[in-house]
């Protein structure tokens, strides 16, 4: 089933102003969270679906907001379960696109669960997980994915928990699409943005993000052009793992079963890793790199195909119908063991 | 149990008007099925029926052990029964445990039946006898003792077919089955119909059974220890196509026929708690139906894909017991706001926390009411008997599609395994479920509000130019913005209690059991419903002064509630819980009303409730 | 407000028992800052004081929108100040919006005071005026209208100093806070030294903000506009020492006392939830007192981690606002049955479901009593003033753990963030909170009960002999061994009971605010307390026969309290839901309660309880 | 911190008697659960902890009925709870031995947000996950364990849902460490139980049980000695990762990024893979391992030092207490900005 349905209708010629809804955007003057709006929007006519086979869908948090600018079908949950509700849209509507649209704290402390379970399943949902490293909503604690050792307000000493890793933890999952994007790079979040809502499964996207007021600047060696050239590797299928300005070209090679860095120079191109998105190996090796020993991947990390858990249970519906027509209430009310009382009987 | 001596039968043959029987063994004993087939057989025979299953919590309890003993109890008789009965008029024991735990519910004089094969050191020691009870010369003057060596007369049937001992030790619970089928002249037919098709491929099994089956009931005809028996003749039931239905699947199949009726797709999003998993299991082998379950991965899970089903446009399901409904709460409180029909089933059991997870209870009424944060009003029905499941479970998805709000559905354990004779509905009878998406962009706003019902449109997504958001931030009323307004978010709150107060449109009058004026009414809801009416019909027929009434619909409550209440002096109400009913009912008519409470993981017993009326007549 | 000239001021000094003042600007202009320093002046000057703060749930809202206005309010007085006032002597409005928001709150002839430079077109239209208010006359006629260009004053006293137009605007606040205070005749001293303190890094920035309030100070005295300015003297307060407080803080450093005097540590479990938050974060700032704080992955961690803690031979608690209760409900059933201490922090915000999480409400206390599955009984108790939270704290974590109970502790949103001048108390004064671990192996049994409260023996892991086992699952009474027992049952559910009955041993009399007996009885709870308390006094200035009772123990009821209801003719509850402690009072003692209730997200106004007082009374 | 406490204090010498609760055991005759019960009690005296300092904490499900039968303390809580339970335990009593007891739905499905969580908090809790891959307590649904496809109660015609591996999740989510072994093995049973039990930090030992009754030898592959002999794959430190019977040996080696089985004879003892404890990138590879194309690896695939989230807790208080002094409220009440009130004022 997956959005076929969707794509079956015939659709209008959208430009991003069809999906900028009437009202107020309410984040922080200087929130990444409006780059990401935009992007968003901008990326919309490109899915060929007609606007109102789309759902937002979002559980709570600044980022999870996000529905109410969209024009399109939205629905902004409870904290944590928007997975679940998705699961239950898309059961009941195989037709529509859904896209779930989350944070940290939002997608990985509460809804840890659902995101596990989601991605287990392989939901045919796009998930747009918003990370700041921070609860921004409730006015700056901590989060899942804040460094260990983080001073907030509701650790006036620092943290004491080791962050998760989200792509690491969904690749643990079984996630058929990881992915990582930057709010600062438009471009990127684009491509991106595209990748993510094309896959047929389910799609993680995290997308690092500015909280201006609470974690300000808590990607920033991805901001500074100069630490962004030197520090980032992007992921493209097919391509080797080289990063770094021209002047210092800098190669990822697997040594045994260790990442090492190396200058690109020292590595024939027989001796590149050649990045490629099927390998989930691969995938989980990368997730796990962070600066200052490692590059940071920003790009596609793994996309693979997989059952797809509505599919199945549509089809399963579909077969029985096929086999044994429609159900028919009468005829299972008076079927397997039944008497008769007759007016005269007792 | 009255008793009149019919002529010319080889054996003397008494007619009795009801009985009331209980079949006690170890869990491997078999004696749920045996207890299902005696009801199928007794459904032949015409008769009205009430059951009560019982067993333990562990999934197999060592042989043996007291908590493993697992038990079928079922009263049949000529007229309409209301309840599985107090105390028993036969008690099958297969084993010491089961006799230990069992026997003190057994009227003196009552037919006892036991196995002694099982009645060895290793039963007694674990069961607690620190001598042989059978030797009790006690026991056989209290009661109608037969000791029955069922596993050697059980092997003597089939001792030459190809089973091992195992295979053929399993069968002798049929043994027990014939026998009480003679004792009680049932039909064998629908038994061995029952193993014919159930052992269809195992020739040997069938026929192992079919034996052993016969030679109980031959045993009773011939064995010189049975002076006599039962006759219960058919009840005067309205005619009509009947089966024996239980609760649960009768919730499932009330889903399936609001399905047909609505055209519109079921999600049932659960996860598993019992008694409440025989639901998902019933409604996911009817996948023709359009019937979608989902086995989430929590109950938080479970009743938000609900609700993102709802939206959807489907009719979003869930379904659990007491602790998984406390899961919900927040949920449903999305659904209030949101206002999506939403469905949930709670099959009470015994708590609180873990509790009792087997047995059952009607403690969940105010969590039902009041379980959520802040006002967060919801409907609240409960069927009266099992097959009353299926009219509930339908009623439930008409009133929450048609007013946009979550139904809260309390069936019980006992409802939900507990089975009747039920007559097959004409389902084209029922009121229709008739669901009108809104379609036109003029004029559309999220909640515009139907004047009659309050209820705002509900519109599928996929429709074009009604692209909407909305959310669980309070929001303006009409155009579903996100508002902080004060006096918006108080009117909103009135609005969403209105809405609710609007349902009790939905609910007929009244039927009053008795005098419609008197010294005491009682008034019951849910699984009690049985106790109560048999319990009122026995203080009424002792000239008594006493009426009943049922409340299947407790959020909002029948209008012609108070009027009807303040017709009696007195009013009592039974429940099985510390006094819930009683409480809604005193806060909101003022009436001095009391309670009748016993929270014992079981039915109450009509008999209890009987003196109760009693004592508090004496008082007037 | 009564008001009598005093000679010899420069310009009319008139003296006021109370004033109502509102700063009201953007989310940017720190208007709650302005109105704490506000507050720590009136406090200097002795005078009673009440606040409430108001800001939109959006974090920086965008500059100039109505949802985006925040605002301070507090009424301060030479008498008691039980509310932070119904309507407004005097407004300061930074902004359009704040303009459009609040004006209607002021009373007519009240002081308006209007930062002139924010009136541009831009903050015209956003706020949706389509002519200039400023210029409307009719606003100089209803109200005593002051502009003032506040920006342009600001930059002109601070033009030399080397900071950036932004962090220059940033200062004007101040300029405002200065203004008012030579207005109402506060020392600026403390303000003075709070700047020198906070910016004591950055010189310039200190010198700005001390100049700029300087220069409000100064501009009032010497202006022409402002004719008259208002004394209020110091209040009428028990002598002693005091700081102001607010709720959270309160029910924070009532755990520190708590665990002092316990010489327990204090396990804290909770995630993040407006309006609670503020409770783990103080709490995280107080590791010397064995506070343990774990900010947990959801509600549900958190409640069971406090749990963990209790069974450890810690004090759990957890704190949440109604949604994440709702979450909590399985977890605190746990700790019934499993009968450990634990302490359960309910700040209330506006619902159901997301609700209004930045207001204020009412609306929970049937979840608090009634939102677990089954019969699930615990302590509730609800303070009366930001104050009182401290003590409510310190009571909850006595009866917890003298009778092994939970207990619920239902505050607001207004209580929390509210703050009222506190007599800081002699906390060897209070009540001790003996610990006994159970030790002795002679006669153990993990559910026997202590006589007087029911309680059963806490014991520590790690002490040897002791090693036993408890669950969810229903155990027979003494042993604590898993017990299906249907009498078991039914006993365990009453000893439930009883035993949070019995904590009605811990309540003082009832005391009560006027005649023992008359013609109307106001009964409150909670957040109210300041509101009814006014009303009520209003009442009895009027000479009308009405009295008031606030309740802070909510279950079990005070033991006086049927009687006490008896001595009135009628009874008056006003919450701040739709009627929630009025259905308790009826269902409970059967008397002909009715609730005055408005869920606007705002504390109620004295003024409307009165009207409500009189139309009951009216009715006599 | 953890758990020196218990160790200082000095300890009887104990037997696998001195284990066992005086509680009827309650699980159907035959089931998986009895051997382990067996080797649980058999390993306690190894840890060299007074019993008294040893606590069972379990959820909801025939597994989590273990506390009853141990003789030490314990607590049989809520539905997928335990880890949550036990963190709060852990930081009250840090001197307390604690572990969790718990099943494939109770950890995995409802209660798969704790896990992740305590597994990212690296609490020192050992937790023993009994995977019969179904719903053993409720009579038998699948379970987030169940193969795809799988036919259950609940699933008449077959699952939908691709099962989540508990090992891949637990590396995802972080834990320090990971392992696997299977209830008809004693001896490895025992070895991995001590192993886990030693470890400091969370502890992740999935345990393959037999449900008799409801999955029947769902882990037959591993039950049957000539299957087990040809697809277990024993993980020692140290030794190279071979495999299958000695007429037929096997060894896993690794090309490239991608695993593959060859045989043994054509690898040199250079080329093989030798098992690398602290090689968190190989225990990703080698949790994804199943037959048919792989051998199942059972032993320790992952055990590394990191942070213990109770630890840094309690050093942060006793840091505050040590250079602050410890609290005192009263004077903390009259700290900062105070005032006096004379009996005369007003
Ligand atoms: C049940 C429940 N618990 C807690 C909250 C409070 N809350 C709202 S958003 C949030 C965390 C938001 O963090 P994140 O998901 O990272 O979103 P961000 O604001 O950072 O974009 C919390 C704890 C809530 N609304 N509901
Ligand atoms: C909140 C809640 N939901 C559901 C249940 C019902 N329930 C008890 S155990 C269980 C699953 C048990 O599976 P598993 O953890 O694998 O344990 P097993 O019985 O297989 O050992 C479920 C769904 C419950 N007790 N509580
Ligand atoms: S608080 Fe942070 S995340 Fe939230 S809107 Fe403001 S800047 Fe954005
Ligand atoms: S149901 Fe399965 S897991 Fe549970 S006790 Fe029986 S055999 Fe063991
Ligand atoms: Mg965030
Ligand atoms: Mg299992």
């Amino acid at each position: 089933m997956s959005t076929s349905g969707a794509e079956a209708a015939e659709v209008p010629k959208y430009t991003k102003k069809d999906f900028e809804s009437d009202q107020d955007v309410r984040w922080c003057p200087g929130c990444g969270d409006y780059a990401i709006l935009s992007a968003i929007q901008k990326s919309m006519p490109d899915l060929g679906i007609p606007r109102e086979n789309i759902v937002f869908i979002s559980g709570i948090g600044c980022s999870s907001r996000f529905p109410y600018y969209m024009n399109t079908y939205g629905f902004h949950t409870i904290h944590g379960r928007a997975p679940a509700i998705a699961t239950g849209l898309r059961v009941a509507r195989p037709d529509l696109k859904v896209f779930v649209v989350t944070g940290d704290g939002d997608g990985l402390s509460i809804g840890g669960n659902h995101m596990l379970h989601i991605l287990r399943r392989n939901v045919d949902v796009t998930i747009l997980l918003f990370n700041n490293r921070i609860y921004g909503l409730t006015k700056g604690q901590y989060s899942p994915t804040s460094e260990l050792g983080k001073v907030t307000k509701s650790t006036p000493v620092g943290s004491a928990d080791r962050p998760v890793n989200p792509l690491s933890f969904a690749l643990g999952c079984g996630a058929t699409f990881v992915g990582r994007t930057i709010d600062r790079d438009m471009k990127h979040m684009d491509e991106m943005l595209k990748r993510a809502a094309h896959h047929k499964g389910t799609a993680f996207l995290e997308i690092l993000q500015n909280c201006n007021v609470y974690n300000d600047l808590t990607w920033n060696v991805l901001y500074e052009k100069e630490s962004k050239v030197a520090h980032e590797l992007r992921l493209e299928h097919g391509k080797p793992l080289l990063f770094g300005p021209a002047n210092d070209r800098r190669a990822l090679v697997m040594d045994g079963l260790t990442p090492r860095v190396v200058a690109a120079a020292e590595v024939g191109s027989s001796g590149q890793w050649v990045h490629d998105e099927t390998n989930v190996n691969a995938a989980k090796l990368l997730a796990d790199l962070w600066t200052p020993e490692f590059p940071i991947p920003i790009g596609v990390l793994s996309a693979i195909q997989a059952p797809i858990y509505e599919s199945i249970v549509l089809e399963q519906e579909q077969r029985a119908i096929s086999e044994r027509g429609p159900g028919d209430i009468t005829k299972l009310l008076t079927s397997g063991d039944t008497w008769k009382i007759s007016s005269e009987g007792g | 149990m009255s008793e009149t001596a019919v002529r010319g039968a080889p054996k003397a043959l008494k007619e009795l008007d009801r009985a009331v029987i209980r079949f006690a063994g170890d869990s491997g004993d078999g004696m749920q099925l045996t207890g299902e087939q005696f009801t199928t057989e007794s459904a032949w025979a015409g008769n009205d029926i009430a059951t009560l299953p019982n067993f333990p919590a562990e999934i197999r309890a060592p042989a043996g052990t007291l908590f493993g003993v697992s038990s079928f109890q079922l009263q049949f008789g000529s007229q309409r029964v209301y309840t599985p009965g107090d105390r028993l008029d036969c008690l099958v024991a297969m084993n010491p445990a089961a006799l230990k735990v069992h026997l003190s519910d057994l009227k003196p004089g009552g037919l006892l039946i036991v196995n002694t094969a099982a009645f060895d050191k290793r039963n007694l020691d674990k069961a607690g006898y620190a001598s042989p009870p059978l030797d009790d010369p006690a026991l056989a003057e209290r009661y109608r003792l037969h000791k029955v060596d069922m596993t050697a007369l059980t092997h003597e049937a089939i001792k030459d077919l190809p089973l091992n001992t195992k295979e053929k030790d399993r069968t002798k619970n049929f043994f027990a089955l014939g026998l009480v089928s003679w004792i009680y002249t049932r039909p064998l037919e629908p038994t061995l119909e029952w193993i014919n098709k159930k052992f269809a491929k195992s020739g040997d099994v069938a026929e192992a059974n079919t034996r052993v089956l016969k030679a109980g009931h031959a045993f009773g005809e011939t064995a010189e220890i049975f002076a006599e028996h039962y006759a219960v003749e058919a009840a005067e039931m309205p005619p009509g196509l009947y089966r024996a239905m239980t609760g649960n699947r009768a919730l499932a199949w009330g889903l399936l026929a609001a399905a047909e009726r609505s055209k519109l797709p079921i999600v049932y999003g659960a996860y598993p708690i019992t008694p409440a998993s025989s639901i998902l299991e019933e409604l996911a082998m009817h996948k023709r139906f359009r019937v979608r379950t989902i086995q989430a991965e929590d109950e938080i899970a479970a009743v938000t894909a609900a609700i993102g089903a709802s939206f959807g446009g489907a009719i979003g399901v869930t379904g659990s017991s007491g602790p998984g409904i406390a899961l919900k709460a927040e949920g449903i409180g999305l659904a209030v706001t949101a206002e999506l029909p939403l469905v949930i089933f709670d099959i009470q059991r015994g708590g609180p926390s873990t509790g009792l997870p087997t047995k059952t209870e009607q403690a969940d009424l105010m969590q039902a009411l009041y379980g959520r944060n802040s006002e967060s009003p919801v409907v609240v029905i409960a069927p009266a008997t099992p097959g009353d499941c299926f009219y509930i479970a339908y009623e439930a998805v008409r009133i929450a599609a048609k007013y946009m709000v979550p139904v809260i559905v309390l069936s019980d354990g006992f409802l939900a395994n507990g089975s009747e004779p039920w007559l097959i509905p004409d389902v084209s009878t029922l009121p229709p479920i008739d669901i009108h998406f809104r379609t036109e962009k003029e004029g559309f706003f999220p909640y515009l509000r139907d004047p009659a019902t309050l209820s705002r449109p509900w519109v599928r997504p996929g429709t074009p130019g009604l692209e909407h958001r909305i959310g669980g931030i309070e929001k303006q009323d009409v155009t579903g913005n996100i508002s902080y307004d004060p006096e918006n978010h108080d009117h909103m709150v009135r609005q969403r209690a209105e809405k609710v107060r609007r349902v009790a449109q939905e609910i007929p009058p009244t039927t009053i059991n008795g005098p419609a004026t008197g010294d005491l009414l009682v008034v019951g809801w849910g699984g009690t419903y049985g106790s109560i009416t048999a319990a009122v019909e026995r203080a009424q027929a002792d000239g008594k002064s006493v009426a009943s009434i049922h409340l299947r619909h407790l959020n909002p409550l029948p209008p012609d509630l108070g009027h009807i209440l303040r017709e009696y002096r007195k009013i009592l109400v039974p429940e099985i819980n510390s006094g819930q009913l009683v409480r809604v009912l005193r806060a909101e008519y003022l009436v001095d009303a009391v309670g009748f409470n016993r929270v014992r993981g079981l039915p109450l017993a009509s008999e209890e409730i009987h003196d109760a009326i009693d004592q508090l007549l004496g008082s007037v």
